[in-house]
């Protein structure tokens, strides 16, 4: 499919759902989405069948150039779908006293492991994911301590 | 050829203990540096069997716990006795064997899987996952092939009208233009492919298929079982040759001959090693009973006839030769 | 364990057979323990025609307890830390340890990585470093075969239970 | 996906010490028999916590760090992490960088293809085929030498463009290299191909249907292996991929054996390719110069490394360290393929089957 005609059907496909659609680079588009329809943003890319899910990111304290930064910072998870050279990130923010993001492993199962990565690396709570074991951290690591939040600043060596 | 020597040095030195442990050494090196040579690469020196041992026999033995000491030691302990004890009605070295009764073929084929048995529970003896996996992989694959390989051998054993090696090996010698290997084409095959299941070479070797199950029933084995069980291996491997050496290879009359044709011989093995992908348990014994079994079975009828047919040929036949 | 020493021609005599068989067929075993894997395929590269570890002996086993020398590479991630340990202590004696690259010796490129020990040295003993990042298969091979050479003058010494 | 250990079940441990693993990774198989009935993995070994070191770190010293988070493809790391920077900074690195870098990304795919092509032969119990692919393999190495001075980690990339130039000499060992290669290409197409016993290994082991292979999520060979024709190279081009286009090679036989051929014809791809980089080398200088500081910016990079697509999330925030990095490995999207392809197939095929995505735990742990 052309570039251009799939960001265009990203753009109509998300237009209900979307706060705001941003066009940062020419083959990439963000979707800035509440929580609430994150779970129905996702369900629609997938029925178009919109590409694939590329990546799950998780942004410790992004730009406050996005209005409604919680006061004691947050995290903004992306969620990436790839359809040809054109790109669709669906941009969601939790803030950090209660990181509740609802789980898309009904939608895509082979998302459970971007998720345990999102869990055990920035915190971020994952509602309803299948398998929320340690992906890549040893098992000793302390519960509650989050390595790529910018408040870590190293495992104080016991 | 007849070989009088005191029966200790017979049992002990010459064809017996310490030259059969060179021989076994020496063979093994034969074989790993062909196996290296058709895989381009250089390939051990030929002392690497003695360091091997040597080495193995110096370190430390460590008994796991969850294990039955007394088996874990003996086991090794008795496949290399039994073995060693299958050398001894063997024509080795062209020599006729020390000892020799009517029948001893079944003891010998007997004794050398009695090895195969020892390493499979040596095997189960432990509680590690990998030697449970391989002690029933040893033991399936015992089963297995053992049916064709006795009956490829019992080929020219009904051919010889006796089940006694010595009397084989003569008949074989005698009859030395008309090699077994030829006439029993298909005994032959099934015996040489038997022996690399015996010996678990590669494409056989699934009971210690090294990415797998990492070494098999050998895994928890270090130090003097490992070097026993080594040795064991070793000495079948020479048996083994001489063993098809002497029934489908015309026969062992002197050193020469048991020189140059065994030497053949682990130049096909060492190529059947390095020209096949292993194969998975199921296949192996998917092939014996299909394969092995069958095509045994078929060689039998085809002697099975031949013999009671033979005394209308042979007249047929000399008639049209002129005797 | 004192040993008993004996220093009558026949104990001299068989100890020289036994370095001697040590230093001739050392098996070795391989663990990564948190590299980036550039050291591993240079050592698989040793075991490959061109360079043929089994001219000297050196055959590659799956098993701790057949192996004689535990090559390892890698900064020994907090994962690995209690691996590594038990594979070295799974190892009959004598045993020797080669950590093969400069993140085995001083935590290489990944130093102050929060899931990272530092160095092979802090968790087992080691009797010989390769540094390089990765070392060409000739270095490794030269680490090993020095190793063994260091082995025909002082026979080895039992290694000493790591606490 | 730790499915529950009911204690009946015969669970064989693959531990982090396997000789089929050259890398640290815990896989229990629960088994009854021979037939795998469950698998499990547990990955983690290898994780150095890349991405935070790497937020502590400027743009160059990132660069030799991200180059070591895989040693079989350090330079597509390494690519990825310069274009994300440069495309930060709104720079563009000179066509020839582009084609060099184009380059060594091919060869060091006919690299990690023969790599993985002679331990996938080992697992499977055929030591000569892992012989000669690596011997073969020694020739790709002697030429990433020669042009770039180092083996593994070759570091050929600097933010801007690249540091060594393909002289005239070095491109005719190359095209005498390719020569020989491509030979041998067709001669493992043949042994892969035909040999009984290796078809008997691989053929109608770990199929994963198209409808499969979409809902799982791989990508890379073990995607095309299925009929899923993903390939960054052709979707979305970058670096020197824009003038020297790549045909994509896919294959619907959805088995490990489509999987093996798949590799192979890549393999004969990137050897047409290089000798089509070669032919028409761009003139112009090496590299252009970045600031130190990139300005504030946000991007998405996509590579495609040997095993897949591999997914660059950078941002940066005006001082000269990134704020954040993230790197999606393709070994990652490949393990939902195996360990839910796994039960049915026997324990034996297991090491073929890990083998058959090029699993790279050092990629997926970083």
């Amino acid at each position: 499919m052309e570039l251009e005609t799939a960001l265009q059907s990203a753009e109509t496909l998300l237009q209900p759902l979307a706060v705001e659609i941003k066009r940062p680079e020419p083959e990439r588009v963000d979707v800035y989405i509440t929580l609430e329809n994150l779970k129905p943003a996702v369900q629609t890319l997938v029925d178009a069948h919109w590409g694939y899910l590329a990546a799950i990111t998780g942004v410790d304290k992004p730009a406050p150039a996005v209005a409604g930064a919680a006061p004691d910072g947050d995290v903004e998870v992306l969620y990436t779908f790839a359809n040809g050279g054109a790109l669709a990130t669906l941009r969601v923010r939790a803030p950090y006293t209660d990181a509740q993001i609802p789980t898309i492993c009904d939608i895509i199962p082979a998302a459970t492991l971007f998720e345990r990565e999102l869990i055990e690396m920035l915190g971020v709570d994952c509602i309803g994911t299948p398998d929320r074991g340690h992906l890549i951290l040893p098992d000793e690591w302390p519960e509650g301590v989050y390595p790529l939040r910018k408040s870590f600043t190293g495992l104080n060596q016991e | 050829m007849e070989l009088s020597l005191h029966p200790i040095i017979l049992l002990l030195f010459f064809p017996g203990g310490l030259f059969l442990f060179v021989a076994g050494l020496l063979y093994e090196w034969v074989d790993r540096k062909l196996v290296a040579q058709y895989q381009n690469r250089i390939g051990p020196r030929f002392i690497q069997p003695l360091a091997d041992i040597i080495k193995l026999l110096a370190k430390e033995e460590i008994v796991p716990d969850g294990v039955h000491k007394g088996l874990f030691i003996a086991l090794p302990i008795v496949g290399l006795a039994s073995a060693l004890a299958a050398a001894l009605y063997v024509p080795l070295v062209g020599f006729n064997p020390s000892y020799s009764f009517n029948g001893d073929l079944i003891v010998v084929v007997y004794l050398l899987s009695v090895m195969t048995l020892c390493l499979g529970l040596a095997g189960a003896n432990t509680a590690d996952r990998f030697s449970l996996v391989g002690a029933t992989r040893t033991l399936t694959q015992l089963f297995s092939y053992e049916a064709p390989f006795m009956l490829s051998l019992l080929g020219p054993a009904i051919v010889a009208g006796t089940w006694q090696i010595s009397e084989i090996n003569a008949f074989a010698i005698e009859s030395r233009p008309w090699w077994f290997a030829f006439t029993q084409i298909v005994g032959f095959l099934v015996a040489m492919v038997g022996l690399m299941g015996k010996l678990e070479m590669p494409p056989f070797d699934a009971p210690e298929a090294e990415t797998e199950i990492v070494a098999g029933a050998l895994t928890e084995y270090s130090g003097r079982g490992l070097a026993l069980f080594r040795l064991g291996k070793d000495v079948e491997l020479v048996i083994g040759l001489t063993l098809i050496a002497a029934f489908f290879m015309g026969g062992l009359a002197n050193p020469l001959d048991f020189l140059w044709k065994t030497a053949i011989l682990i130049l096909v093995v060492a190529a059947l090693q390095s020209l096949f992908a292993r194969l998975r348990i199921d296949q192996t014994v998917g092939l014996w009973w299909r394969a092995g079994a069958l095509l045994a079975l078929l060689q039998l009828l085809a002697i099975i006839l031949g013999r009671y047919l033979q005394p209308v040929l042979s007249q047929f036949f000399s008639g049209l030769f002129g005797g | 364990m004192t040993e008993l020493k004996l220093d009558t021609p026949w104990q001299r005599a068989l100890e020289q057979i036994k370095t001697w068989a040590r230093v001739n067929s050392p098996w070795a075993i391989h663990y990564n323990s948190g590299s980036c894997n550039g050291c591993d395929i240079e050592i698989l590269a040793t075991l490959t025609p061109r360079y043929d570890l089994e001219r000297f002996g050196i055959k590659l086993q799956g098993s701790p307890r057949h192996a004689d020398i535990l090559i390892c590479t890698g900064p020994v991630s907090l994962q690995s830390r209690d691996r590594l340990r038990r594979i070295y202590e799974q190892m009959p004696d004598p045993k020797f340890v080669v950590a093969v690259g400069s993140c085995g010796i001083s935590g290489g490129a990944f130093q102050g990585c929060y899931n990272v020990v530092g160095s092979i040295g802090e968790v087992i003993p080691v009797d010989a470093y390769v540094p390089g990042c990765p070392p060409r298969p000739e270095a490794i091979i030269y680490g090993v075969v020095a190793l063994l050479q260091s082995l025909q003058k002082k026979p080895a010494a039992p290694a000493q239970p790591v606490e | 996906m730790e499915n529950p250990e009911s204690p009946q079940k015969f669970v064989v441990p693959i531990g982090p010490q396997h000789p089929a693993l050259k890398e640290p990774a815990h896989f229990e198989f629960s088994v009854d028999g021979e037939i795998v009935t469950g698998a499990s993995v547990r990955l983690g070994y290898v994780h150095r916590g890349i991405e935070k070191a790497a937020e502590a770190r400027n743009y160059p010293q990132g660069l030799y760090l991200v180059e070591r988070v895989c040693g079989i493809c350090s330079h597509v790391h390494a690519l990825s992490f310069a274009l994300g920077t440069e495309k930060l900074a709104k720079v563009v690195a000179p066509p020839r960088a582009q084609a060099i870098r184009v380059l060594t990304s091919e060869l060091e795919r006919l690299h990690s293809h023969m790599l993985w092509l002679g331990v996938a032969a080992h697992e499977g119990g055929f030591d000569t085929l892992f012989m000669y692919s690596w011997r073969d393999r020694e020739t790709v190495m002697d030429l990433l030498e020669q042009m770039t001075g180092n083996r593994v980690n070759y570091s050929i990339n600097i933010i801007g463009g690249v540091k060594q130039d393909v002289s005239d000499e070095i491109k005719t060992a190359i095209l005498k290299g390719m020569d020989f290669l491509e030979g041998r290409m067709t001669h493992y197409l043949t042994v892969v191909t035909t040999d009984e016993t290796f078809l008997g290994r691989t053929r109608d082991v770990g199929v994963m249907t198209r409808e499969q292979a979409e809902t799982l999520g791989p990508v890379g060979p073990t995607a095309r292996a299925s009929g899923v024709p993903i390939d960054v190279r052709v979707d979305s081009p970058y670096a020197g991929y824009v003038d020297f286009p790549v045909n994509l090679i896919v294959d619907d036989g959805c088995d490990l054996l489509a999987r093996f051929v798949v590799r192979i014809k890549e393999m004969q791809e990137s050897i047409r390719l290089i000798r089509e980089i070669l032919d028409h080398l761009p003139e112009g200088e090496l590299a252009v110069r970045v600031p130190r500081r990139i300005p504030e910016n946000e991007i998405i990079q996509r590579v495609e490394a040997p095993r897949g697509e591999l997914f660059y999330y950078m941002k940066s925030n005006g001082t000269d360290m990134p704020e954040r990095v993230k790197i999606r490995t393709p070994s990652l999207c490949n393990w939902a393929s195996v360990i839910n392809l796994a039960p049915g197939y026997k324990l034996a095929d297991m090491p073929m089957i890990l083998a058959g995505i090029d699993p790279c735990f050092s990629c997926n742990d970083r």
